[in-house]
């Protein structure tokens, strides 16, 4: 039988391997916010142990309301104030990034088998999500040249690493207020990080962060 | 105990005060001088007076940080060497008093005493320590006072670099000697002296040698010694008076004090020492010879003298892992009372030196020269104190040198290395002996013998009374020492009475070799009195007239002419050429009517060649290989982290 | 009651940013003040244990607590007069900050609950980062852009071990306060292996907070292009609190019978981080770069000393007090450098001790003391470090502890010296030095001095009470 | 220090001091034998001394008092070895067990004002001798006491009395000769070192550029001369007695006996060092230090020798 998770986790996926593989930073701003809303869905599908709170649902407005809104809403005026080309310009090729996130896939789905965890299936899938998400990401820190795609390399990793906790602490789920915390702090990561990249565009013209090498010994 | 306390106070009150009064120079100087010598002087009185009545060892604790304790302890090899440390720092502070004397330097100068006193202080303490974190504090605090001394001319670029030389050495041998001190306390398990000889031998032997190499690098033993020539030249005359005559000496006082903690019962101990002796005293010499800075010739002295001391303690060491309880005795108590000796020769001649460079303003001995006639007092204390340096009667070194001598020739009775070893020793000693001879006579001859050189050589002139005092007192010991060493051998003996083998070893054949060796001295100075008053008879009304020297059918000779210290040097480091490295620059004489021809010639110093090429360099060459780290692309600096935890999960 | 001492920070902070920059400063150093009051009575205990489901009191916590909040009184002293020097487009923006740092400290100084520990520590990275780029230089904009991607990436990778954690809790149907205090209690019955992984997380996330190699890059960057200021703050306070975090979990792994395991990884990311610092102390150009560099040394000496545990560990946390005290008097002194210069560069300075001879005594005298020269403390640290090593019989980790030590100070006595003692060129110098600006560094390193005459009671007992869970003592 | 006032000890010392120059006499004797000359009278170092000690002195500007102290110190240094020998097995006037290294080191203290007394002419001359002099010496010290070394491993004694007149003396005739015979040759090498004859030195030679210890001496004049050359005759005297004395046990029958054979001997010694002088030539300065090593090789291994010897 296929459990509805499934799906969402699938369309996690996919898009993870799109952002992979997306030449135009606008794109992959689109690509996060959709993430960003069914990354937030997630735990109200799988929770249906302790119910359909109400608490549960207000969470669920408040993340979608961030992740989905509030941060891409961020990121795209960040993009359209940097005037420049919105050519991504990879470190490594897109192809390359995608057959890595193939890769991947394959790589976390071994982990979590080899983990031998006693726990349902779609928490099985989860995991493996999480981790194909959380990998991306840094494949995105670290194989692209503009600033602003290393913000969305770290947002995807902060989904992946959230994944892997829905899958495996369920307890955390049960304090909001840490959760809130966790979120705001993401929240003000990410703005702060727009107002570094909005001085750093006012200073150098670009946000390249090849212009960004000059402190080394 | 109060009365040591009490010198220390004098001392660190003198200090401060300086500090406090920078602004009157004269009024400063006085306070200074005058406290520092009275607190010496109580503190020297008090530890003659213990080793004189054979005082029980009296000990001070006082708790720190909780669970530290800073205790304190004067048996009699402690009070041995605050013996030397409290007279010759009194005496050459004494001496500063008039070498000291640029009023616009005023905080300069003050500074200078307050570390001088700092650096007493702390010799002091170094001596009196009685557990390893007291030995370590107090060792720390000497490293640090003795190279704000050295900088004292710190405008000066070979200052900077001398100090930074130094303060790299005593950091680095500091570490080596805290790593020994580790491997006691690992054994022990705590930071006390008491059960040191209990611990495994392996242990010790590690422990003995890593507190070596700290303790040798500040002795300057050969291949550690590489700072001595840069650090004494630069540092100003009283300053390194204190430092080669003391300080270096409580390397040497380490070494003995965990060899008596430690009670070795191996003979590699001895075997060790007696090598590095052989090492540090026959290179030291030959470096000497081959150097023209007066100052850093003594300093290589130094080297000679540690070597010097190395073997007598290598031979009581020996004697003790054997049994011989003569050798053991002859060779301890000559060691230490090396330890004495050298302080004052070596400092009555830094002294000099320093007289000398002052007058001159030159420290090339081969730019000097007939200074005997301008500065007599100096010329002829300096003269005692190459005398005393050489080992030959009837001064005080020949009696630390006897004692070795009498106590390796006792060692010949023994089988195998431990013969050859004495023989080594008995060789080395003799070798040291003849070089040392040949290097004073140079430095004697070259600087205040002959024609002056150089004009401001010429013009030179007596130094002033406070500079000349303190080098007749010092001459005055060596001469003491030399005609009745009865009492101070007995004396140096007291103080190995640590060792066990020696607890209830009545020294009965001291005595009358002591009183026969003054009487010998005695008898030569008879016979040469009485000669001297026959030469008088025979002058009686005979013509005595004066001309030039016979220039050997050469009718024009100048003083530049004569034999410079570098061409008397020349065949004996040309001998030792396999361990010693002379570069020789001079231009080929090839007209008929040759031109300008120029000569020069430098001794290079084999262990600091060495330890250039062989750690220094690699080293450096490798860690820069590895700054590429820090290479400013941020992307990578995310790798080094996912890097990290792929690395780590993989060791899970 | 102990909640305030991070939120009147919080609140004086937020309502900085809106007050005039003279009202800001004299804010500022009264928050200081009060802080430190409010500190005080949590030391004393005059408040009472309080143990909240966030918050607790632990000894080492309070420890780093008390540092930071003596060092903030001095700093916050000398930014007053610092900002009278120098004419900053934004200060009421750094004051603020100064404050939200000082508030996310405390915040992870008495952190009880996993998460919002982690929480605390990545309010640290943000509420730091204006404090960096406040001047806007492309350098400064350039350390900040790394400084907040590297720590944030780290400290996400943070928040992982934290799930590994609670996960091995979870797998051993345990249901108790996801806080250390209450997890140490069930050590034990934890999952050996998803704590071992939760740990491993927890060192490289925080590791990259607190400057251990190979995560360290951010750190030179960051601590030499802040203004001097702030730099003292993050060196002298931020890497204690990234320290205490990695502390707690080492803690934890000791009470789940894992201590060997996280002991040797403490111990060999600590000399890692000791050779980076020795490759490029060696010939640096930099002085405040120098002086981070020394900072990560620093850190991986507390690293080993807690790793080797026994006497070292002891070693470790008197060297991490004693550290805070001198480097932060270093950076404060190297504000009135840059100030008098107005270069970072070394071979452009000399001739302190003729031009500043205040600053250059008082740098001086900071130079011997961090590396370990009697009577500054960190000779004791470093002594005792060594000593309970090679008691551990941990003859490697010493022999490269030793070796780097001196490679350290070959590099940095050279540059010291040359800064302090060369003579210059030319004998001009920008903005004179102040007695005001010269005497928190001092007082710092008196205090670092009285400290080594007179260790008090309460602070010895709190570090043995520290350490004595990561079986750590002071005789044996 | 056992003071033995005997009348023979006095007896023996002065008569061996007394006919000091007369056994310098031999040695030019020898050398005018093999030049087919008749050669001086025997006496003619007495003739020396006498005419020097009539003389007045000049003095060289440069020089100071070290260059008066210089021939005092020698003599007397070289006069007190000659305390503590044992001639003709003899017990010396003086003696005690350690007193050979004090000894040697009075013979340093004597070279050391020697060289003082050259340097302070200012003359490049005598400066080149003393630079010579004392790296030669210096060697030759090492030799000198590796064979005590040797004699205290064999007999155990530290001072001449012991080594010639005690219960266990060291000679050729006993169980020891090969290590003897070494020594002997080596100590020949140190007399010719320690005296600067041919083949080290020549002092015939008129070259000052190749003397060594005659162009020392070259300011000094009248009675200060003629000390210096009354203490090399005591030198060479103690170089020569010490090796006969090792030649033949003179602890057999009466003094008178003894006496004879040892002058015998002491008259040979002096022979063949004429003879060594006669036939052989004077080395190049490079290749002295060669020989003087020797002496010490030979000594050496003498000693490792008794590791087997002795045990």
């Amino acid at each position: 039988m296929i459990h509805i998770s499934d799906i969402f986790l699938a369309l996690i996926l996919l898009s993870v391997l799109l952002s992979l593989r997306s030449n135009r930073l606008m794109a992959l701003v689109k690509l996060m916010a959709f993430q960003g809303i069914v990354v937030s869905a997630v735990p109200l599908i799988l929770d249906t142990a302790h119910g359909i709170t109400f608490k549960l649902i207000m969470f669920f407005l408040l993340l979608v309301f961030v992740k989905g809104i509030l941060i891409p809403g961020m990121m795209s005026v960040a993009v359209n104030k940097v005037v420049v080309s919105t050519e991504i310009e990879p470190i490594i090729g897109y192809h390359a990034s995608l057959f890595a996130g193939l890769i991947l896939i394959i790589f976390s789905v071994y982990i979590t088998n080899h983990l031998h965890l006693a726990m349902a299936v779609q928490y099985k899938m989860l995991l493996v999500t999480g981790i194909t998400t959380m990998g991306a990401g840094l494949i995105l820190l670290m194989a692209r040249r503009k600033a602003i795609t290393q913000v969305i390399g770290y947002l995807m990793m902060e989904n992946g690493i959230y994944l892997i906790g829905t899958a495996l602490a369920k307890e955390v789920h049960t304090q909001y207020v840490v959760e809130f915390a966790v979120l705001l702090d993401l929240l003000v990561a990410v703005l702060v990080m727009g107002i570094v990249l909005n001085d750093i565009n006012h200073t150098f013209d670009d946000v390249d962060t090849a212009l960004l090498g000059q402190l080394k010994d | 105990m109060n009365l040591f306390f009490l010198a220390l106070l004098l001392i660190s009150a003198g200090g401060t005060q300086a500090l406090a009064t920078f602004r009157l120079y004269s009024l400063m100087k006085v306070g200074a001088v005058t406290a520092i010598i009275g607190g010496c002087a109580l503190g020297a009185c008090n530890a003659v007076w213990r080793l004189l009545q054979h005082a029980d060892p009296v000990s001070y604790s006082h708790s720190w940080l909780q669970t530290f304790s800073f205790s304190l302890k004067i048996d009699a090899i402690s009070a041995f060497f605050l013996v030397p440390v409290f007279i010759i720092s009194a005496v050459a502070a004494l001496y500063s008093f008039q070498y000291l004397n640029d009023a616009k330097r005023g905080a300069g100068t003050a500074i200078n005493y307050f570390f001088y006193a700092l650096l007493i202080i702390s010799m002091a303490l170094v001596a009196c320590a009685d557990n390893l974190i007291t030995f370590a504090l107090a060792w720390e605090l000497m490293s640090v006072s003795s190279f704000f001394l050295v900088i004292y001319d710190v405008q000066k670029k070979a200052t900077r670099d001398a100090g930074y030389i130094y303060f790299l050495f005593t950091q680095a041998g500091a570490l080596f000697i805290f790593a020994g001190f580790g491997f006691l306390y690992s054994h022990t398990g705590n930071f006390g002296f008491e059960a040191l000889a209990s611990i495994p031998d392996s242990a010790k032997l590690i422990a003995f040698i890593l507190i070596l190499i700290g303790c040798g690098s500040k002795a300057g033993i050969m291949p550690l010694h590489i700072w001595l020539p840069y650090a004494h030249p630069a540092a100003p005359s009283h300053v390194s008076a204190v430092m080669s005559g003391v300080m270096i000496k409580m390397g040497i006082y380490g070494i003995v004090r965990f060899y008596l903690l430690l009670e070795p019962t191996s003979a590699l101990f001895g075997q060790i020492i007696i090598t590095l002796g052989t090492i540090s005293g026959i290179l030291g010499v030959v470096y000497a010879i081959g150097k023209h800075d007066i100052k850093r010739l003594l300093a290589y002295h130094s080297v000679e003298n540690i070597g010097i001391i190395l073997l007598g303690l290598g031979i009581g060491m020996l004697g003790t892992a054997t049994g011989n309880k003569t050798m053991a005795a002859f060779g301890f108590a000559g060691g230490l009372l090396h330890v004495l000796n050298h302080s004052l020769f070596k400092s009555l001649l830094f002294m000099g030196a320093g007289a000398v460079i002052q007058q001159t303003g030159s420290a090339s001995i081969d730019q000097l020269g007939g200074l005997m006639k301008k500065m007599p007092v100096t010329g002829r204390s300096f003269l005692i104190g190459s005398i005393s340096i050489s080992g030959l009667p009837p001064f005080n070194g020949f009696i630390s040198e006897f004692l070795i001598y009498y106590g390796a020739f006792h060692g010949l009775h023994l089988q195998g290395t431990s013969f050859l070893f004495s023989v080594l020793a008995i060789i080395s000693l003799a070798t040291i002996g003849g070089l040392a001879a040949a290097c004073f006579t140079k430095v004697v001859g070259v600087v205040f013998l002959g024609e002056p050189r150089s004009d401001f050589a010429a013009r030179a002139s007596e130094a002033g009374f406070f500079m000349v005092l303190p080098q007749l007192l010092l001459a005055a010991l060596c001469l003491g020492i030399g005609i009745w060493p009865a009492h101070f051998v007995q004396v140096a003996f007291e103080a190995s009475r640590a060792i066990p083998l020696l607890a209830n070893y009545e020294p009965t054949q001291f005595m009358p070799i002591m009183t026969n060796i003054s009487r010998t001295v005695i008898l030569f100075f008879l016979l040469f009195f009485g000669i001297t008053l026959l030469r008088k008879l025979f002058y009686v009304g005979k013509e005595v007239t004066s001309s030039g020297t016979w220039g050997c059918g050469f009718t024009q000779p100048t003083a530049r002419m004569q034999y410079t210290g570098t061409s008397y040097g020349d065949s004996i480091v040309d001998f030792f050429r396999p361990f010693i490295r002379v570069e020789k620059k001079y231009s080929e004489i090839d007209k008929i009517f040759p031109g300008k021809t120029t000569y020069s010639s430098h001794v290079h110093d084999s262990s600091e060649i060495g330890m250039n090429t062989f750690l220094v360099r690699p080293v450096l060459y490798l860690l820069n290989k590895l700054r590429w780290i820090q290479h400013g692309n941020i992307q990578l600096y995310i790798g080094y982290i996912v890097l990290a935890i792929v690395v780590m999960l993989i060791f899970i | 009651m102990l909640q305030f001492v991070f939120f009147i920070p919080l609140i004086v902070g937020i309502a900085v940013f809106f007050l005039p920059a003279k009202t800001g400063r004299l804010a500022l150093f009264s928050t200081a003040v009060i802080h430190a009051l409010f500190t005080a009575l949590e030391w004393f205990k005059l408040s009472g244990p309080l143990h909240t489901k966030y918050f607790t009191n632990t000894p080492d916590g309070m420890l780093v607590l008390a540092i930071l909040s003596f060092l903030f009184l001095f700093i916050s002293l000398y930014t007053v007069f610092y900002m009278g020097e120098v004419e900053m487009s934004k200060e009421p923006i750094f004051n603020g900050s100064m404050l939200l740092f000082l508030s996310a400290m405390s915040m992870v100084a008495i952190a009880d609950h996993i998460i919002m520990l982690w929480v605390a520590v990545e309010a640290t990275t943000l509420m730091s980062a204006p404090l960096i780029f406040v001047h806007r230089s492309k350098e400064s904009l350039e350390a900040t852009w790394k400084y907040v991607l590297i720590c944030s990436v780290g400290i996400a990778l943070a928040l992982l071990g934290c799930f590994f954690v609670i996960f091995s809790m979870e797998m051993s149907n345990i249901q108790v306060p996801i806080s250390f205090t209450s997890l140490t209690t069930v050590a034990s019955q934890l999952n050996p292996v998803w704590l071992k992984a939760g740990f491993i997380f927890f060192v490289i996330g925080f590791g990259t907070k607190m400057g251990l190699a190979p995560m360290h890059t951010w750190l030179p960057d960051a601590h030499s292009e802040a203004p001097s200021p702030a730099s003292a703050l993050l060196s002298g306070a931020l890497l204690n609190c990234a320290f205490l975090a990695v502390y707690r979990c080492h803690q934890l792994m000791f009470a789940a019978g894992l201590g060997e395991y996280s002991s040797n990884v403490l111990i060999a990311f600590g000399l890692a981080s000791m050779l980076v610092s020795a490759v490029f102390i060696l010939n640096q150009t930099d002085y405040k770069r120098m002086l981070a560099y020394s900072s990560i040394e620093n850190m991986g000496i507390i690293a080993v000393g807690i790793g080797i545990g026994g006497l070292a560990a002891f070693g470790a946390l008197l060297h991490m007090i004693h550290h805070s005290l001198v480097k932060s008097s270093l950076f404060l002194s190297t504000g009135n450098i840059l100030l008098a210069y107005g270069t970072k560069v070394i071979d452009k300075t000399g001739g302190m001790l003729q031009l500043i001879p205040k600053t250059g005594v008082t740098f001086f005298a900071g130079f011997a003391g961090i590396s370990g020269f009697p009577p500054f403390g960190l000779f004791v640290s470093e002594l005792l470090i060594i000593l309970g090593a090679i008691k551990a019989g941990r003859y490697v980790a010493i022999s490269i502890f030793i070796f780097s030590l001196i490679l350290i100070f070959a590099g940095a006595s050279r540059l010291v010296m040359q800064m302090v003692f060369n003579e210059r060129e030319n004998n001009e110098i920008l903005i004179p030095e102040k007695w005001t600006r010269t005497l928190p560094s001092i007082l710092l390193l008196l205090t670092s001095l009285a400290l080594v005459i007179w260790l008090p009671d309460s602070i010895y007992q709190t570090i043995q009470n520290s350490i004595s869970s990561i079986g750590g003592t002071v005789n044996g | 220090m056992d003071f033995t006032f005997s009348f023979t000890s006095f007896l023996s010392l002065l008569t061996a001091v007394s006919l000091a120059p007369l056994f310098m006499g031999v040695i030019l004797k020898v050398k005018a034998f093999f030049g087919g000359k008749q050669g001086p009278p025997w006496l003619i170092k007495y003739y020396t001394l006498i005419k020097l000690l009539r003389k007045g002195s000049v003095y060289s500007t440069s020089t100071t008092f070290i260059f008066k102290l210089g021939p005092i110190i020698s003599f007397v240094t070289a006069f007190m070895l000659l305390l503590f020998f044992p001639f003709a097995g003899l017990p010396p006037v003086l003696s005690f067990h350690g007193d050979v290294i004090i000894l040697f080191y009075l013979l340093g203290l004597g070279r050391f004002f020697t060289v003082l007394a050259a340097l302070d002419t200012a003359s490049p001359f005598e400066g080149m001798g003393a630079a010579r002099e004392v790296f030669f010496s210096t060697l030759a010290e090492a030799t000198i006491f590796v064979i005590l070394a040797l004699f205290f491993r064999l007999s155990g004694s530290l001072s001449f009395a012991e080594y010639f007149t005690g219960d266990q003396i060291v000679n050729l005739w006993s169980q020891s000769a090969a290590l003897i015979l070494l020594v002997l040759i080596a100590l020949f090498i140190v007399l010719l070192t320690e005296n600067s004859r041919v083949p080290v030195d020549d002092p015939a030679t008129h070259l000052e550029l190749t003397m060594i210890h005659e162009v020392m001496i070259l300011d000094h004049s009248g009675p200060d001369l003629a000390l210096i050359e009354m203490g090399a005759f005591c030198k060479m005297l103690f170089y020569s007695a010490f090796i006969s004395s090792l030649l033949y046990p003179f602890h057999t029958g009466s003094g008178l006996y003894n006496g004879l054979i040892f002058s015998i001997i002491m008259t040979l010694i002096y022979a063949v060092v004429g003879l060594v002088e006669s036939i052989t030539a004077r080395y190049k300065m490079d290749m002295v230090p060669n020989f003087i090593l020797t002496s010490f090789a030979l000594v050496f291994f003498a000693t490792i020798l008794t590791m087997e010897f002795v045990q």
